[in-house]
């Protein structure tokens, strides 16, 4: 399989795989006849951050904060409005598709849906095989060898080469889509919520499966969920998406147990944990409201609005994502301190 | 024929008629003295061509316009010699020929709004504006193009003809270029019919004149207008609403008039409009005649038999082989084609013998001493079947002289052009199974009734091999009309072409041209005669009908009189019972 | 005796592919003021339950049996007629998708205002007044302007609290709250929650929480039922099902899910295969393809739902010793189920 | 976002996981045969079809077994007035006012409508689904374009337009320099100019739904270039709606000839066509029975078999839908 | 809301003008007769057809002629006049028009008062032996063509022609002004003759959203909160599933008031349909263009107020 090695031994190697920086994406809202633009959703707003190679990096929010839109922008399904995306040392940002396409060897995605994800037409084992045959990689028999390994590896029968879609259950889905990602042997896999469709049994076996081949393949993870315990589960380092900006970023484990943007706090707070003691001695905050439209997002701090902490500059002035201990990064005029975070986490109150 | 034949006709129900004059050989007309009062309805299937007297060419709208207008002469029912109406006497025509006087009678007054009493002027004003390209009259340069200073070119304006002179309010001198055989008869045109250049003036401005929605009347009935003279009884495709003219006085006339209203409702299906005069609820057809099947079962009863009355046409319907192009270049396959073409057949697609005899020539029986007598009568038939059903073995004989080794043609396909609408694709089609009997494979083109003349069979150089729905009545008794549009190969012209076989015999033009100047008419009669023969006999045309029309009377009217060009009933004479 | 008595309830349906044993031989009782929760994976079978109790089900290619009694009535042979005095008035229940759950071409004011006038007699502007309270006390903001709201007017949160404040304008004895927050952010989740437990303390309605979501369970429930293929595999208090849980097929949940509450761990151990088909279920324990410890007897007869303890029932074949035994273990192995 | 869905509803949708596992190896194609078969009536419309079109394609023999050939005429066999007579012996279904054989003719109008129905359903199809897809995968000005489009025609009143183009084209050369001849060909025209539109934007709004599907992503995720996407991935996806929706218009293009050629503009004589029989047939209804009531009642249940027909492949293609 | 209409009011009219361009071209290139030839009669010589020609202004160029025709309708209105009997094609419309409306909107009448129904009591009891004889009937209804129903009607039950003798005066129709009763009895087979493929079209439509609806959250929502059934099929569920219905309605009766040529041609009634089938035999250009637009603008119209109306109907469909 392939591992880090596979690079020329003694080149100078960048650390980072991927670095974004400043990376915008405005959706147009268009009506009339003349198809005006009338507003537009700040769906991704300015978010910057690194993935190492061989790093889980994750990215967390709600619904509608933008991570998945950022999936689309690194992997270049979506061309960004303004903002970097640097690959590998090149910076793909611009690329045109044709340009792009040589790409995907490297880089490729595994989706949400496991229904919509897959081509309901086509049997599976040419879903799979797709890929290497866009790339023109080996012929008809190869692939089909090749299939019937990333098949097996993935726990499909591969047997079941021929069949459709429709003949599998979801979580065998996300096995294909899974497979159909591996094939190619690719570097960066971004899973955009890969097990947020699927039952808790199956979802086990999912995440199960993708460290596993993240581990055999040496590959580079970016992990997208609104699941907090499965992000965590999965990611060395955590981005907080709130309404197209990043809020908070840190390594897993800091950002459990020391989140210091109020939002994380929250989060983390809201999320009821299946024991008996769920819910008691902590003092949970529960936001108040929705999360406003990325039509017409809240100025500044983008969490003012619903913070209870909030002051009245955070509707003035945008705090920048700047540390706010170490390794942590934030961005907040008013972080959590240490003690009101032992309040809000159960863990703390045990 | 009155049709505005060959252009306008109907489209929709199949059984439109484009029919027309002719001496009603009925000739049963009673209601010499009928009831006064009452309101006539008559049915037509399809609208007048135009509401204008002046653009009218169309037998059904004459049976309206005869009794709203008065031109110089008119006919009476059942009569082929036209008598005076505007006209105060018969016209005097000089000996030379060359000038034609008409007295016109005093008293004669304009409907409402108009209301003053009728001048010469205002016929020569009407015969006028039918040189105006707004008014566009179909015949006018035919029937008095002779007259001295006639447009020779079509005019943007009523143009002044000197020819046309009115030495005093009640005369009008014609004077013409050259004799003209057919130059009396046609003052009995609706074009002569007075029209008030004062009022009138205003409309027939423009490039379509606008006098027919505010005509004025001089004859026993007007269209129902308001007081400004708009005619509100007129609904094209619906309804035209005539009422009395308060300003007829019967003593100008010999119309009885005795209907004090007649409604002419349009857009019947026949067999609908024939139930309802059968019914009552409506008192004569109009424009279309009753269904075949309809006919059967009134002719099958013997009280509905007796409302049913039959006229003849002035013309026959024909088939026309263009004789410019092969195969029909040849005198012999064309005879060949007349004597195979099943007549009969034909016949049966027009309703079968009730619809009239098969012809053999052009000139009708309805012209009797006028032209048909000479032509040889029902004898002359140059070209016999038993049935008229088609002699394969002679057709086969002939096409044998004319190369074809098996008695059958072996050439490229032909084409015929005909109507997409029974009764002509029927017949059509007959037209093609009996061709097809001596080798021949058509092709039927089917076009619309209207695009059938004027893109194709009126069209010399579109015109296809066969033109099989054509036919010409004339527009009075003179055989001139019937014959010397259709088959004078001077009459061959780019567009607008009735000479459909595209025949130029000049032995036949020679005549013709000597006929037309013939002012004697028992000789004029005798060379129309003889001309029709030669022509019959070169087959280029085929005449295949000499059509009746039926007309059914409600049993509420009095068994009325046909109108003098066989086709509708005149309604003047008609009262309810 | 209980509130809400279900017993022995089996709902199958007839379809082109055969039938589908939705719900087979569910006992559950619910007591006044008490939230039970039932949980499991799709296909378990607790919605089919809980629609079932207010003849939701009653389509035409449904068969059902058991008894539900409520108030000394059983809601299974209840005429459609008088459960509709039931329904709403006395059992309310909310939906998964509040969206799709609220009729889009009217006022959610006017739904409201309809349930109560279905019920009870009052006039209209009565019927609005009570909605408008309704409206309030489950912390809409501006409720007079937002009785006058289109469903597709409002954000998820705010639906799923209209739709409670439906439910409880009737104070009813019992809401169901069919995954009241599936559809939801968590944060969203947790105010919703928050809202049902306060209502539930105010006015004490017992309430029947659907869910898949375990944490959900153990901050809302007091007892708990486990389901599985349409069969109920373990019952009992909240505190036992995550202290002393004796059904493999939970304890596999609970090792399926990661945790935020204890250190991150290499792998989870999920259960292994599929839930099976609810048209052919497996013969004897429907859990014993996927469950690690199945004994013999598993693999042919079906066992019993036998109290282990009082108040605890679980359907297993395993000895009660070994049950203990094994989860001992799985908690040494796992110290996050501790 | 879980998608837990009741299970009520999953087997309503007759689709559902747990028995998708116990259905093994079939393809979509066997999956929409089984559920085909099963719709007898469906079944019985397949039938009558099939028969229809050995009628058609036999037409010749058959009629020269049982009647006369369709355009010879029989004068004997009309009255003296030239109305036709009804069925007897050795005309089945009687004569027509020329006194042609209504039974051949009939059989030979079967091929007319089946002509026209395959071929205009075909290239409307054919047009549709191409605009239909281009418009509905690029976007932008190029769907503006063809939206547009679509929405002008659809502003005619179709008949009407039919009629017009169908008449004009009717003309002895036809039309758009002799390359629409009249007759079959301009009836075609006539049907397609019309009939694409329907199926342009099914196709277009179905293309805009299955682009922002994730398969499409995850193609292009792999590399696809568009005429890959377009071609392995959505067309793929297009053919259960393409076959619905032929099938469904199948019916509405004879419908339609038969429309046109009652109106005059259709098929061009002596070539029987149903429509055509039927508006000689107007004129004398009342006394040939046989005439308007055998092709009407053949029109009648061709359209009716296909109508059948479309229903039980939409039925069996989606399984969803209520009928 | 008002920005929209206007907005869609513009559209409206620039479709519309595209139509009647589109029309102008496609009856120019392919004229089918000369409408010279036709106006000048039979025995025109070719100068006066020639004369006529540029009358009518058709020698110019059709781009031309086109100018001055968009001109005459929008300073006057003015649709032109028939080359064929010179009467004003405006005129002539407008009087032919409550002929078309009294077919069209008593059809109308009947498909909705039959299929409605029929598809709700079909939805109430899906697959019951009165839904599937209803539903194939009205698949039946669906593939009758209007001219061949329209004669098997006038056969059976014309009054004079008919073997039952039942519809008095079909076939001729008599305007209502003129005597109600007559008029009626004119129309009656006409409208159900019209109607029949639209009810069952209606039917079945009103059926399958119908069944639709009911299996909606919402529907389970309304059983739930304890709402009668009665109340939750003709309120909650008939409010969902006939809201479509009503836009396709609207665009129907749209499409039919340009005229309903089928059936005013099989039971002769003088209406816009028949008129414009008469324009198109006769190759008369200004009454075909007026037809087609006249059509094109109850069409259009009709998109229009459907959907304006939609947005009463459904709040979820917002305009901006």
């Amino acid at each position: 399989m392939a591992v880090a090695a596979e690079r020329t031994p003694g080149a100078a190697v960048d650390e980072n795989l991927l670095v974004v920086r400043d990376l915008v994406k405005y959706f147009p809202i268009r009506k009339g006849l003349l198809q005006r633009e009338v507003a537009r959703v700040h769906a991704v707003d300015g978010i910057s951050f690194d993935v190492k190679r061989g790093e889980t990096f994750g990215l967390v929010g709600e619904s509608g904060c933008g991570k998945s839109t950022t999936a689309r922008l690194i992997t270049r399904l979506l061309m960004p409005t303004s903002g970097s995306v640097v690959y590998d040392g090149q910076d793909i940002s611009t690329w045109p598709e044709r340009k792009i396409r040589p790409l995907r060897r490297d880089v490729q995605m595994i989706f949400q849906d496991p229904y919509a994800s897959l081509n309901p037409r086509r049997s599976i084992g040419t879903i799979i095989g797709e890929p290497l045959r866009l790339l023109g990689i080996g012929d008809r028999n190869e692939r089909r060898t090749r299939v019937r390994e990333v098949m097996e590896r993935v726990g499909l029968n591969p047997e079941h080469f021929n069949r459709y879609p429709h003949e599998f259950s979801g979580g065998q889905r996300q096995r294909i889509g899974i497979a159909r990602a591996v094939v190619l042997r690719p570097k960066l896999i971004v899973a955009d919520e890969p097990v947020s469709a699927l039952d808790v049994s199956i979802q086990a076996q999912v995440l199960n499966l993708l460290q596993e081949l993240r581990d055999e393949m040496g590959l580079t993870l970016v992990f997208i969920a609104h699941d907090l315990s499965v992000v965590r589960h999965m990611c060395d380092r955590i981005a907080v998406m709130y309404l197209g900006k990043i809020v908070e970023l840190a390594s897993g484990d800091r950002l459990y147990d020391h989140p210091r943007h109020p939002y994380t706090g929250a989060l983390l707070s809201a999320v009821p944990a299946p024991k008996a003691s769920a819910g008691r001695g902590r003092q949970r905050v529960v936001l108040q409201g929705d999360v406003p439209s990325p039509v017409a997002p809240p100025p500044a701090c983008r969490f003012h609005t619903r913070c209870w902490k909030a002051q009245p500059i955070c509707s003035e002035v945008e705090p920048p994502l700047e540390s706010k201990g170490p390794r942590d990064l934030a961005a907040c005029h008013f972080p959590l301190t240490d003690g009101e975070v032992d309040a809000l986490t159960e863990r703390s109150a045990e | 024929m009155r049709r505005r034949n060959a252009v306008v006709v109907g489209l929709a129900a199949g059984a439109l008629v484009l029919v027309a004059a002719g001496f009603s050989s009925g000739g049963k007309t009673s209601g010499a003295q009928g009831k006064k009062g009452g309101t006539i309805t008559m049915l037509s299937n399809g609208d007048v061509d135009h509401i204008d007297p002046g653009q009218a060419y169309y037998q059904f709208t004459y049976a309206i316009t005869y009794i709203t207008q008065r031109p110089l002469l008119a006919y009476k029912p059942n009569s082929v010699t036209p008598i005076p109406d505007l006209a105060a006497s018969m016209p005097t025509v000089s000996a030379n020929g060359l000038t034609v006087t008409v007295h016109i009678k005093h008293g004669i007054k304009f409907s409402p709004p108009v209301n003053r009493e009728v001048t010469s002027a205002d016929v020569k004003y009407a015969m006028e504006r039918g040189f105006d390209s707004a008014v566009a009259n179909g015949y006018a340069s035919a029937y008095f193009g002779d007259l001295v200073g006639a447009p020779t070119t079509p005019q943007n304006k009523v143009p002044n003809i000197s020819g046309i002179q009115t030495p005093n309010k009640y005369t009008i001198v014609f004077k013409l270029t050259k004799p003209s055989g057919v130059f009396v008869g046609a003052l009995q045109e609706p074009l002569t019919a007075p029209v008030p250049a004062s009022y009138a003036r205003k409309y027939d401005k423009g490039t379509a004149s606008s006098y027919g929605n505010w005509q004025v009347a001089t004859g026993p009935y007007m269209i129902q207008n308001n007081a400004a003279g708009k005619i509100t009884g007129y609904a094209p495709g619906r309804q035209i609403v005539l009422v009395r003219n308060p300003n007829w006085n019967p003593k100008t006339s010999w119309r009885p008039a005795y209907a004090d209203k007649i409604v002419i409702k349009e857009g019947f299906d026949p067999t609908v409009g024939t139930k309802q005069i059968l019914s009552g609820s409506a008192d004569v057809n109009g424009d279309f005649p009753p269904p075949a099947a309809e006919l059967k079962s009134i002719t099958s009863n013997s009280s509905q038999k007796s409302e049913l009355e039959f006229t003849a046409t002035s013309g026959s319907r024909y088939i026309a082989l263009n004789t410019r192009k092969p195969p029909f270049n040849k005198l012999l396959v064309r005879q060949a084609v007349a004597y195979v073409l099943d007549r009969n057949a034909m016949r049966l697609t027009r309703g079968g013998p009730i619809d009239g005899k098969i012809a053999t020539h052009f000139i009708s029986p309805d012209f009797g001493p006028v032209g048909f007598n000479q032509a040889g009568g029902l004898t002359f038939n140059p070209f016999p079947s038993a049935g008229g059903s088609g002699d394969v073995a002679k057709a086969m004989a002939l096409m044998k002289k004319a190369g074809y080794k098996s008695g059958k043609y072996s050439g490229p396909q032909v084409t015929q052009v005909a109507d997409n609408s029974p009764p002509g694709s029927n017949t059509a089609a007959v037209v093609a199974n009996s061709l097809a009997k001596i080798g021949f494979n058509v092709k039927t083109i089917s076009v619309q009734h209207a695009a059938m003349y004027t893109r194709f069979c009126n069209v010399p150089k579109n015109e296809p091999n066969i033109c099989p729905n054509v036919g010409w009545l004339a527009d009075f008794h003179e055989p001139q009309t019937l014959l010397d549009p259709t088959f004078n190969g001077k009459n061959i012209i780019p567009t607008n072409n009735s000479n459909w076989p595209l025949l130029n015999d000049p032995a036949i033009n020679k005549l013709m041209d000597k006929a037309e100047l013939e002012l004697n008419p028992e000789t004029r009669y005798k060379e129309w005669g003889q001309i029709d023969d030669m022509i019959t006999k070169t087959a280029a045309a085929i005449p295949w009908i000499w059509e009746t029309s039926p007309t059914l009377y409600s049993t509420k009217v009095t068994h009325a009189s046909e109108l003098w060009n066989g086709g509708e009933p005149d309604m003047s004479f008609m009262s309810v019972k | 005796m209980a509130l809400l008595e279900i017993e022995d309830l089996h709902v199958s349906f007839k379809t082109v592919d055969g039938v589908v044993h939705a719900v087979e031989g569910v006992s559950l009782s619910l007591d006044a003021r008490k939230t039970l929760g039932v949980v499991g994976e799709s296909g378990s079978g607790k919605s089919v339950t809980a629609q079932t109790i207010l003849g939701l089900t009653r389509f035409p290619n449904a068969t059902i049996s058991g008894r539900i009694l409520f108030d000394g009535h059983d809601l299974l042979t209840m005429s459609t007629e008088h459960l509709r005095d039931v329904r709403g008035a006395r059992i309310a229940m909310i939906f998964q998708d509040p969206l799709s759950s609220l009729h889009p071409f009217f006022k959610v004011g006017h739904q409201i205002v309809e349930a109560i006038r279905a019920h009870e007699d009052v006039p209209r502007d009565l019927a609005r007044k009570r909605t408008i309270e309704a409206l309030s006390s489950v912390g809409i903001p501006s409720p007079e302007e937002r009785f006058n709201s289109f469903p597709h007017e409002m954000s998820g949160g705010m639906r799923q609290r209209v739709m409670i404040a439906m439910a409880l304008a009737m104070r009813p004895d019992i809401l169901i709250a069919d995954e009241p927050t599936t559809a939801l952010d968590v944060t969203v989740q947790a105010q919703v929650l928050e809202l049902i437990q306060a209502l539930r303390d105010d006015f004490g309605t017992a309430v029947i929480l659907i869910t898949h979501d375990l944490g959900v369970v153990a901050q809302m429930a007091d007892d708990v039922a486990v389901m599985y293929a349409g069969r109920v595999l373990e019952q009992t208090t909240r505190e036992t099902l995550f202290t002393e849980p004796e059904h493999p097929y939970t304890w596999g949940l609970l090792q399926s899910i990661p945790r935020l509450d204890a250190p991150r761990t290499g792998r989870l151990n999920p259960i292994a295969g599929s839930p099976p088909s609810l048209i052919n279920v497996p013969r004897g324990c429907t859990f014993h393809p996927r469950c690690p410890y199945a004994p013999p007897p598993a693999f042919e007869t079906e066992p019993a739902l036998t109290p282990s303890q009082p108040g605890h029932l679980v359907r297993c074949h395993l000895p009660i010793e070994e049950r203990k035994r094994l989860w001992q273990s799985l908690q040494n192995e796992h110290p996050a189920l501790r | 976002m879980s998608s837990v869905r009741d299970e009520e509803e999953l087997h309503r949708e007759g689709a559902a996981d747990f028995v998708a596992m116990d259905i093994v190896g079939r393809t979509p194609w066997q999956l929409f045969w089984v559920r085909f078969r099963r719709d007898r009536v469906a079944f019985v419309a397949l039938g009558f079809i099939v028969l229809l079109v050995l009628v058609a394609i036999f037409a010749g023999p058959i009629s020269s077994a049982f009647g006369h050939p369709p355009n010879a005429q029989y004068p004997n066999r009309l009255d003296s007035f030239g109305t036709p007579t009804g069925p007897s012996s050795s005309f089945l279904f009687g004569v027509d006012q020329i006194g042609r054989d209504v039974f051949s003719r009939v059989l030979y109008g079967a091929q007319v409508s089946l002509e026209v129905a395959l071929l205009a359903t075909a290239i409307s199809v054919g047009i549709g689904v191409v605009l239909g897809m281009v418009a509905g995968y690029f976007r932008g000005w190029v769907d503006t374009i063809i939206s547009r489009l679509i929405d002008v025609t659809l502003a005619f009143p179709i008949l009407l337009l039919a009629l017009g183009i169908a008449s004009a084209c009717s003309l002895g050369n036809g039309c758009a320099a002799g390359l629409i001849h009249p007759g079959l060909g301009t009836v075609i025209v006539a049907i397609v100019v019309i009939n694409w539109t329907y199926i342009g934007r099914i196709i277009r709004g179905q293309v805009l739904s299955l682009r922002e599907k994730e398969f499409i992503e995850a193609a292009r995720a792999g590399g696809a270039r568009s005429r890959t996407i377009i071609f392995r991935e959505i067309l793929p996806n297009l053919v259960a709606p393409i076959v619905v929706y032929s099938t469904l218009i199948i019916p509405q293009n004879i419908l339609l000839e038969a429309a046109l050629s009652y109106l005059g503009v259709g098929i061009q004589p002596p070539r029987a066509s149903w429509g055509q029989m039927l508006a000689d047939a107007t004129s004398i209804y009342s006394t040939a029975w046989w005439y308007f009531a055998f092709p009407g009642g053949a029109l009648l249940l061709t359209v009716l078999a296909f109508n059948l027909l479309g229903d039980g492949v939409r039925d069996a293609l989606d399984p969803r839908t209520t009928t | 809301m008002g920005a929209y209409i206007v907005r869609r009011t513009l559209w409206a009219i620039l479709l519309l003008l595209v139509v009647s361009f589109l029309t102008f071209v496609i009856f120019n290139v392919f004229p089918s007769a000369d409408p010279a030839a036709l106006r000048a009669g039979r025995n025109a010589t070719p100068a006066l057809i020639e004369q006529i020609r540029r009358n009518l202004g058709l020698s110019k160029p059709f781009y031309t002629q086109y100018w001055i025709y968009l001109k005459g309708l929008l300073e006057h209105f003015n649709l032109g006049y028939s080359y064929y009997n010179t009467e004003s094609v405006k005129s002539e419309i407008f009087s032919r028009l409550p002929a078309t409306i009294s077919v069209t909107v008593g059809g109308f009448v009947a498909w909705m008062l039959i299929g409605i129904p029929v598809g709700i009591i079909s939805a109430i009891k899906p697959r019951s032996l009165l839904d599937r004889i209803m539903m194939g009937g009205s698949l039946v209804a669906i593939s009758a063509p209007v001219y061949f129903l329209g004669l098997v009607s006038l056969f059976l039950f014309a009054q004079g022609t008919g073997v039952l003798q039942w519809a008095g005066a079909a076939g001729s129709y008599v305007p209502i002004t003129q005597n109600p009763g007559t008029w009626f009895n004119s129309l009656i087979l006409a409208w159900l003759t019209l109607a029949a493929a639209f009810a069952a079209f209606y039917a079945r439509m009103t059926r399958g959203n119908l069944i639709e609806v009911m299996h909606e959250d919402y529907i389970r929502t309304a059983r739930a909160k304890g709402l009668r059934e009665s109340v939750v099929i003709t309120k909650h569920g008939l409010r969902a599933a006939l809201t479509p219905i009503v836009t396709m309605a609207g665009m129907d009766i749209g499409l039919l008031l340009g005229g309903a040529i089928l059936t005013e041609i099989v039971f002769n009634i003088p209406g816009i349909g028949r008129y414009a089938y008469d324009a198109i035999v006769n190759a008369d250009l200004p009454a075909i263009q007026g037809t087609v637009l006249f059509g094109a603008f109850f069409i259009v119209f009709a998109n229009l107020v459907v959907d304006i109306l939609y947005a009463f109907l459904d709040p979820r469909v917002t305009y901006g």
